[in-house]
């Protein structure tokens, strides 16, 4: 508990600095009065509003006034959609959040037995097949695997529906997607682990008791090699996140990935900052889990404090 | 006659290698090791195709040929052995296009693994070597920059300050270096508290000299192989980038950008995206599989 | 026809996702924008608004107009237009529709400057109600193409009672209209969903449920219509049309559309594009015509000038017209003094409209065959609007321009000496004459004459360089009868599926 | 047999006092309750010129926190190390790395104590490139030198430590030592990690050396064999404690801490004919981030009585050149 | 004659590689009794642990059994099918390995890992098995059973993670308990309590037990009989009081002299010169002959075979009367 106390501790100069990179980034991009006003709008009209949104502050004052909002949870408006930025990001969070989830269940259910075979199997053409899997995996573009996805199972065979959302079936081409780059990650991951823990003095002692060789594999190798497995893991958080952009965007699905990606092309800020910010939360959420799964797992570190 | 000369005059049991024998023996491990030939077969013969490439490519990348578009390569029905690959919706030659792509693909891998490199060894070694409040600093520099995917971060800044191929270079770097800051410093964690460094304290060696002789070269190894892993993952990065039409933009062109551009004629005109998504599989194969051998020649747990 | 679907042909696989006979559903590039009909200027959008709400007049096509929510209206006098207004059509809430909705719905925008359409309706200075079927719209200054304005984007009618007592935030969230359509559900970046609403007052609503979805990746739109996922898809890039015609239960569906790409060029003297003859040489270097077969597979029009059939003021000899002449482009440089080649700046926008960045490389292409070698920047969308707002590009920039008015005001408005500085710095005054007087003519014919008279001096100076006239090309099932408007809209009743 | 009886009283080389060491513990982030972690907890001992002192003690009893504070490599938390007079503590930076010349050190691990991107050449070097101004080729022509005082060849100059067996590395690690002429060398554990045979050649050759090079040695090991083998004096530790401190014969003849004796039986015999079936001593060594009240011994020793629950035993003179730290010392 | 508990005969392992193939165990054979304990001796990589590894059918691949006879009560285990060399282990033969920090699954409670052993090989419920368990933690001295079934390795020190590694090694009986350099890793108060420990059980038992180490003092404390290995075979064989009092082979004699006395006067060690080969580097002829005081040009082409010199009492050692000359030698460097 305390541990947990002083890590959400430690989470408030990292979201500050996150809040200050972000800022200063869209300070960049330049006038946000231009796109917000028609273009027929005069100076006159221009400098007023620059004036109500406090545009002729100094930076900093800037900075503080909309920290302070943010603490209230006013990430200000969105010029696209009129709205509270917070509420229309919010509104995305569930619809990606199910793509990310379920892409990681994707991808778990492909690598982990991938990775513990071929870790098995090592050095044979098993081995071969999957770790050169994985690299290809790896090497496909997110968008390219997408597009021949849908030219393959959902146009030519009909098995899912091409795009949109609403229903399991719709779920599956994007969480292949996504969860194609993950899961060459991770299996490369469970086996590299998997053949360091299968190499460790307590498997063989394991195998000196006599112990068939399925349980020391899933017993006692696999829970040693997948703690180290599930931080590297959480640190993926922001690459599958990442990944949803561009997968959200080839699917039409929803969620938070596609509306950024308009939202910087529209320039809509508010909903970037906003948006930004809920993603580094759920990245930081999503390591805290990992850390009390890595200590769930991982008796040696539950016992020290 | 003391027991001790008579020890120090038998004592060299190994044979004395020569500095010749050392690097044939790093090429006799590569031969060993069939995907780090690979590897560096395909690395070596990108390289020289990027080196190379105006010399190789038969038409220039932006030399359109309306009357030529879209035709197949030249095994298929309607193809030519002008343009062996293939023409695009331009009529320009794919063949080309990926040989004078491969140019701006590997300088924006390289180039970007530079600047990430440099950034993160320099933050990694001052967090790692001094401490306290700024290792404090880097690594909550480092958590804000891990809670940012880099795509997301790419987008914004491109955003702001327009694509252009320096500009991707730099952004790449600017968002990639925590791989290495974090590597750095934990390797640099554990170097310090070794035994050899504390030696050259004892011997009073200074901070710098410390980091110059005993941990710099000590982490270069690691840096090497998560360097070369990363130059992989910058072109499949950099190929994204274009599909959000952030990425090199024309002329120029790069396999990022012939990918993203031809993915809207995948169900017709296969060529024109698939050739260069080989280009980039292929090349990523190769960089990972001689990023994985070096990682286990460099590495001296496996190594011995 | 519920019977003609047992003849229909089975060899299109049934996904399950296919909609029902009487449901529709359409895919768009993008996604609606906002229920704020006065607050965005994007055709997609209002595409499916005309559904949910009415206008007081709509247009015939023919540059006429037919009363909607209007009955009748007459040009009083210079200023002055009076309206009669349909009686018992009622909003989707249920409360009727009066001449205080038209008075809060236009002055609205006509006095908010922060609006997006603000610009297109100042125009309006009050609007008078005389009794709830009645009123008048008084103009600032003669204004001959009000009725226009009135039929177009952001003109639709809103429920000023429900607005008041709700507020703005509920109207955008339920959006309430007198269409033939009412609002059921805006998925962001997904669907908006519409179904019928009984007691509109025209005709019946054929629908039981449309949905417009968003399916911004284009060959995933494409993918869509070919698994029979959607009904109608838009924006068919060329690329995609051999799959659609090869496949038996699909078919294309193309008309010209408003938009017409253009290079727009600087005049003012010290500039190398200020010496007509290089503006000409580049007119006469670009081969409309190829690459209207070779980009767009035949579906764009050359033209030579922005107002297109369809618009008030269309000078028709002008359309379908292109020069190509690259030996007297060489000529005419050498004359210019250019022999020796000469060298622009181009700016293009790269991604926003269908095939601009390879109409920019071919263009590029086809400068530097006469010898201009041409520095082509490509721009992404926003970086480019920054630049447009602030004039900062070079000698030369491509863009594709809409025209919601169908009105020549709005096309060659650009052109006039209070709009073009800093941009074109185009000065004819005899252009700037005819087209000052055309904007308050209230006399149609000679306006019309006016202006087609200014666009064939325009034609002939070249600030503008027209390049042709964009179709928009929409994918449908085999079964969908659908006639592709001028104005993009969908109107869903009149579409039909059999 | 030369030992440092025979010679006049020797002069102090190393002097230190009340020493302590304890490391923080933290636990959690911003808690500023912090717990220590006693390593090394209240240590005087003289060093003389010339002899050689062993340390010894079970691991973790906090032998190599005191070698390194004599290093100057650790800050002491508390108390002062004197070199030749001058306290060490209150040194510059400056001061600290020229005195480094006099103190030298090696470690127990000849497979990390060497940089592995070094050559022999360099890592003999370095101590002479950073404290003197010889050239290279001079530095070239001592190590060479260096390299045959500790048994190994000028061949050998431009391989890396990898290429070396255990036993060689150790060298070289005593001829960088040996560099600068130091006048005291620190041995952290130098033979744990070697096999026996090797072991022995290397605990003749830090004999020689300190015999032809008049060094004094602090030699820690927790193998008390060994330290018999090499010692002149002999201090116990434990628990960050010296519990005994003596001539080695005297130590090994009549240990007069209960701690000595339990260690000294437990140590297995030279020969099976003299095996006994004595009890060794019981329970494990208590953790140093909390240990026993009084004496730190009492949890585990035979003889203990309340008041060494209680009180601290002070380290004592109890004979002539025989300190104890126990309340009960033993009489032989 | 009754027939040995355990008999190696000619044992040879051999690691297959793209470098070549290396035989770090060439040729090692020797009995253990029933109650006997039997010292393996040697300096590191030897190939006491291989040999040890191959008795369980353990030998880590490419490594492989490639000749000779492991045969347990006349039963070649090298012959035998995984599952039923499976079955041996854990409940005929078991095994204690040298570090006992890391041969204890992180993850597991010990009381996991021990029931673990017992319910595979004595089909005893849970209950019973946890009773078992806590009978055998009392047997090695762990105080509180009951409590340490349910922590978890890392809760221990490190004496009492060897107590729970050689109760779990003895807790289905095994008629053969090797312990591979059990005590190495402890302090010495530590080593001794677990010496003490084993030579208890010991007797108790009567279990047959091959001890490997490193530790001359160690061999002194409990073994009978004594092993001697050097590069991959057995130089000298004896028991523990001839080793002592006579050694033979000019190996075990310099092994002895260098280690520390803690006894008598302190003088010179009698190091061993040079060190230890590695397998690919083995020379040819007597792989001891380039450390060797008395090696002969004989020393350096012909391989010695391991002749029994006197009664029970094995060399490998062409000089017969190699002692005197070594002891002579040895007077001349000391001074
Ligand atoms: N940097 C440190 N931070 C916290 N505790 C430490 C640190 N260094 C050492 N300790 C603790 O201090 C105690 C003494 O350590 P030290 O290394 O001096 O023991 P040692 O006697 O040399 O043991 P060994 O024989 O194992 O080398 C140990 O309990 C150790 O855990
Ligand atoms: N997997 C392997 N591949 C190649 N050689 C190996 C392998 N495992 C062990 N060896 C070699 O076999 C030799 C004997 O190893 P073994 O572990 O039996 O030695 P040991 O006598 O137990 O040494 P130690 O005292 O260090 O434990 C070693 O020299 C080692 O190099
Ligand atoms: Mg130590
Ligand atoms: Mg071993
Ligand atoms: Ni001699």
């Amino acid at each position: 508990m305390r541990y947990f106390l002083s890590s959400i501790l430690k989470v408030i100069p990292v979201l500050l600095m996150i809040s200050f990179i972000v800022f200063f980034l869209v300070r960049l991009t330049g006038d946000p009065v231009s796109l917000m006003l028609p273009e027929t709008a005069t100076d006159q009209q221009r400098e007023d509003l620059r004036q109500s949104l406090g545009l002729n502050d100094p930076i900093y004052i800037q900075y503080f006034t909309y920290m302070a909002d943010v603490i209230q949870g006013d990430f200000g408006e969105s010029f696209r959609y009129n709205q509270p930025a917070i509420d229309i990001v919010l509104e995305r969070l569930p619809a990606s959040f199910t793509l990310a989830i379920s892409s990681m269940i994707i991808a778990t259910i492909i690598a982990v037995p991938a990775g513990i075979y071929s870790a098995i199997k090592r050095n044979t053409f098993a081995d071969l097949i999957i770790t050169g899997s994985s690299v290809l995996g790896k090497a496909m573009p997110n968008f390219w695997l997408g597009i021949m996805l849908i030219l393959i199972l959902a146009v030519q065979f009909s098995i899912f529906p091409v795009s949109g959302s609403g229903t399991i079936a719709h779920l599956v081409l994007p969480s292949i997607t996504l969860g194609t780059a993950i899961a060459a990650e991770m299996t490369r991951l469970i086996r590299s682990s998997m053949l360091e823990v299968l190499g460790s003095e307590y498997i063989r002692t394991a195998r000196s008791k006599g112990l068939r060789e399925t349980i020391v594999v899933n017993k006692h190798a696999l829970r040693n090699a997948l703690i180290p497995v599930v931080t590297i893991m959480a640190l993926q958080t922001a690459t599958l996140i990442g990944g949803t952009l561009i997968t959200e965007t080839v699917f039409s699905w929803p969620g938070m990935g596609q509306l950024l990606v308009q939202a910087v092309n529209a320039r809509d800020m508010a909903v970037v900052q906003a948006a930004t910010f809920i993603i580094a939360i759920l990245v930081i959420l999503s390591n805290l889990t990992a850390d009390l799964t890595y200590r769930f797992l991982d008796p040696r570190i539950k016992y020290e404090d | 006659m003391n027991a001790n000369t008579q020890v120090e005059q038998n004592m060299d049991v190994k044979p004395h290698h020569k500095e010749q024998s050392r690097v044939s023996k790093v090429f006799k491990q590569l031969w060993k090791s069939k995907t780090g030939t690979v590897g560096l077969v395909i690395v070596l013969c990108v390289i020289l195709m990027a080196v190379f490439a105006d010399i190789i490519a038969p038409y220039d990348h932006t030399e359109t040929n309306v009357s030529a578009r879209l035709l197949p390569p030249f095994w298929m029905e309607g193809g030519s052995f002008n343009y062996i690959l293939g023409t695009d919706n331009l009529g320009r030659d794919v063949l080309s296009r990926i040989i004078i792509g491969s140019k701006v693909s590997l300088l924006v891998g390289i180039a970007s693994v530079i600047v990430a490199g440099a950034i993160g060894l320099f933050l990694g070694l001052v967090s790692g070597y001094y401490g306290k409040w700024i290792d404090q600093v880097i690594m909550r520099l480092v958590d804000s920059f891990l809670a940012i995917p880099n795509i997301l971060f790419m987008l914004i800044i491109l955003a702001v300050i327009g694509p252009s191929l320096t500009s991707i270079i730099i952004v790449l770097g600017v968002t990639t270096w925590v791989i290495y800051a974090r590597m750095v410093r934990s390797e640099t964690l554990s170097i310090k508290e070794r035994d050899y460094v504390k030696s050259a304290r004892a011997i009073g060696a200074s901070d710098y000299r410390i980091i110059k002789k005993y941990i710099l070269p000590n982490v270069v190894s690691s840096f090497i192989v998560i360097a070369t892993l990363n130059v992989a993952t910058t072109i499949i990065l950099e190929s994204s980038l274009s599909f959000l039409g952030l990425g090199i933009q024309s002329p120029d062109v790069s396999w990022g950008l012939m990918l993203s551009d031809g993915r809207d004629y995948l169900a017709t005109s296969w060529w024109v995206a698939t050739f260069p998504g080989l280009a980039i599989t292929i090349t990523v194969l190769g960089i990972i599989f001689l990023g994985d051998w070096l990682r286990d020649m460099l590495d001296p747990k496996t190594k011995s | 026809n519920p019977d003609s679907s047992e003849v229909d042909t089975g060899d299109e696989e049934s996904s399950g996702e296919t909609a029902e006979d009487d449901e529709l559903v359409i895919a768009n590039g993008s996604d609606m924008v906002t229920f704020d009909i006065h607050d965005h200027n994007n055709t997609s959008t209002e595409a499916i608004h005309v559904n949910l709400f009415n206008y007081l007049v709509k247009a015939d096509g023919n540059g006429g107009f037919v009363g909607d929510l209007a009955e009748e209206w007459e040009n009083i006098d210079e200023r002055t237009w009076k309206f009669q207004l349909r009686e018992g059509v009622t909003f989707h809430n249920g409360e009727e529709f009066t001449a205080d909705d038209v008075k809060f719905t236009l002055e609205r925008v006509a006095n908010d400057d922060t609006l997006l359409e603000h610009g297109n309706y100042n125009q309006i200075a009050e609007v008078n109600v005389i009794n709830d079927y009645e009123l008048e719209i008084i103009t600032e200054n003669p204004e001959p193409a009000l009725l226009n304005r009135l039929s177009r984007l952001g003109s639709g009618m809103l429920p000023s009672d429900y607005i008041d007592e709700e507020g703005w935030d509920t109207f955008l969230e339920e959006p309430v209209g007198t269409g033939p359509y009412q609002f059921t559900e805006w998925v962001k970046d997904d669907r908006v969903v519409l179904e019928p609403y009984e007691d509109y007052f025209g005709e019946a609503p054929k629908w039981n449920k449309v949905t417009f979805r968003s399916i911004p990746e284009d060959s995933t739109r494409v993918s869509e219509l070919l698994t029979g996922g959607v009904d109608i898809a838009a924006n068919i890039p060329p690329e995609d049309w051999e799959r659609i015609e090869g496949d038996d239960a699909v078919k294309l569906a193309d008309s010209p559309s408003q938009r017409v790409m253009m290079l727009v060029l600087r005049t003012a003297e010290n500039e190398v594009t200020g010496d007509p003859k290089v503006r000409e040489a580049i007119d006469l270097a670009i081969d409309n015509e190829a690459i209207v077969e070779n980009l767009y597979n035949g579906a764009a029009t050359p033209t030579r000038t922005r107002v297109t059939p369809g618009n008030n003021g269309a000078n028709e000899d002008l359309y379908g017209q292109s020069n190509y002449d690259p030996e007297r482009a060489i000529e005419l440089l050498e004359e210019a003094g250019y022999g020796d080649g000469l060298e622009i700046s181009f700016d293009a926008p790269s991604g926003r409209y269908l095939k601009d960045r390879e109409t920019a490389e071919l263009i590029q292409a086809m400068l530097s065959e006469v010898g201009i070698t041409v520095d082509l920047q490509f721009n992404e969308w926003s970086t480019f609007t920054d630049k447009y707002s602030s004039r900062s590009f070079g000698e030369m920039f491509m863009i594709a321009y809409g025209n919601s008015m169908f009105d020549a005001a709005l096309a060659l408005d650009r052109l006039t000496q209070a709009q073009n500085e800093g941009e074109t710095d185009y000065i004819n005054d005899e252009v700037e004459q005819l087209l000052t007087e055309a904007e308050s003519n209230m006399n149609q014919e000679e306006r019309v004459k006016q202006y087609q008279k200014a666009q064939e001096l325009i034609a002939e100076d070249r600030p503008h360089i027209y390049l042709f006239q964009m179709d928009s090309v929409y994918g449908l099932q085999e079964n969908v009868d659908f006639e592709p408007r001028l104005d993009e809209m969908f109107y869903v009743d009149d579409l039909s599926k059999n | 047999m030369s030992s440092i009886k025979e010679k006049q009283l020797p002069n102090v080389l190393m002097e230190v006092k009340g020493l302590k060491k304890h490391f923080e513990v933290k636990k959690g982030y911003f808690n500023k309750q912090v717990s220590y972690v006693k390593a090394v907890d209240g240590v005087d001992i003289t060093i003389y010129e010339g002899e050689t002192l062993g340390i010894v003690g079970e691991s973790g009893c906090g032998k190599s926190t005191t070698g390194e504070m004599l290093l100057g490599l650790l800050k002491p938390s508390e108390g002062v190390v004197k070199f030749k007079g001058k306290d060490m503590t209150e040194m510059s930076k400056k001061e600290l790395r020229d005195i480094r010349k006099d103190i030298q050190v090696i470690f127990q691990d000849p497979f990390a104590s060497l940089n592995p991107r070094m050559t022999v050449e360099e890592l003999i070097g370095e101590p002479l490139e950073i404290h003197t101004s010889m050239t290279k080729s001079e530095i070239k022509n001592k190590v060479i030198e260096l390299l045959e005082v500790v048994g190994l060849n000028s061949e050998q100059l431009k391989r890396y430590p990898h290429e070396f067996s255990g036993g060689q590395r150790q060298r070289i690690g005593i001829a960088r030592a040996l560099a600068l002429n130091p006048k005291i060398i620190i041995c952290d554990e130098p033979v744990s990690a070697l096999d026996v045979s090797i072991q022995a050649q290397i605990l003749n050759l830090l004999k020689k050396l300190q015999r032809e090079y008049n060094l004094t040695l602090v030699f820690i090991a927790h193998g008390l064999p060994a330290v018999r083998n090499i010692s002149d004096r002999i201090a116990v530790m434990y628990l960050g404690k010296i519990i005994e401190i003596t001539e080695r014969d005297q130590l090994f003849g009549e240990p007069m801490h209960p701690y000595t004796e339990a260690l000294l039986k437990s140590i297995p015999v030279d020969h099976p004919k003299w095996r006994t079936n004595c009890e060794p001593l019981k329970g494990d060594l208590p953790n140093p981030a909390n240990p026993p009240s009084g004496c730190t011994f009492h949890t585990r020793c035979p003889y203990a009585q309340d008041i060494c629950k209680n009180k601290v035993p002070n380290l004592e003179e109890v004979k002539i050149n025989h300190f104890t730290a126990c309340h009960f010392p033993l009489k032989q | 004659m009754t027939e040995p508990l355990l008999d190696i005969k000619n044992l040879r392992i051999r690691f297959r590689s793209d470098e070549g193939t290396v035989k770090p165990v060439n040729g090692v054979s020797f009995q253990v009794n029933e109650g006997e304990t039997v010292a393996v001796v040697g300096e590191s990589g030897c190939g006491k642990s291989l040999t040890s590894l191959s008795i369980l059918g353990l030998v880590p691949s490419p490594g492989e059994v490639f000749e000779g006879e492991i045969r347990l009560q006349g039963k070649d285990l090298t012959k035998l099918k995984k599952n039923q060399m499976r079955k041996l282990r854990g409940n005929e033969i078991s095994m204690i390995f040298q570090e006992p920090m890391t041969s204890l699954n992180p993850v597991f409670t010990i009381g996991n890992q021990m029931t673990e052993v017992i319910k595979l090989h004595q089909q005893l419920d849970k209950k019973e098995s946890i009773n078992k368990v806590v009978e055998m933690l009392d047997l090695v001295g762990i105080p509180e059973p009951e409590r340490v079934v349910r922590q978890f390795p890392h809760q221990l020190s490190g004496g009492m993670r060897q107590r729970v590694m050689i109760a779990m090694a003895l807790s289905c009986n095994p008629k053969l308990l090797i312990a591979d350099e059990p005590t190495t890793a402890l302090d010495v108060t530590i080593q001794a309590q677990i010496l003490n420990l084993m030579k208890k059980l010991k007797d108790e038992l009567n279990t047959g037990v091959i001890l490997i180490t490193h530790d001359l003092g160690v061999v002194a404390e409990v073994a009978d009989r004594v092993v001697v290995m050097y590069g991959g075979e057995v130089v000298e064989e004896a028991h523990v009081n001839e080793i002592f009092d006579n050694p033979v082979h000019p190996y075990t004699r310099g092994l002895l002299s260098s280690v520390p006395k803690m006894t008598g006067s302190v003088e010179e060690l009698g190091a061993i010169q040079g060190s230890v080969p590695t397998p690919s580097q083995m020379p040819k002829g007597c792989k001891f002959h380039p450390r060797c005081p008395i090696a002969t040009d004989l020393c350096k082409d012909e391989h010695p075979n391991l002749e029994e010199t006197l009664p029970n009492h094995f060399k490998r050692c062409f000089h017969m009367e190699g002692g005197s000359i070594y002891e002579q030698h040895k007077r001349e460097t000391t001074t």
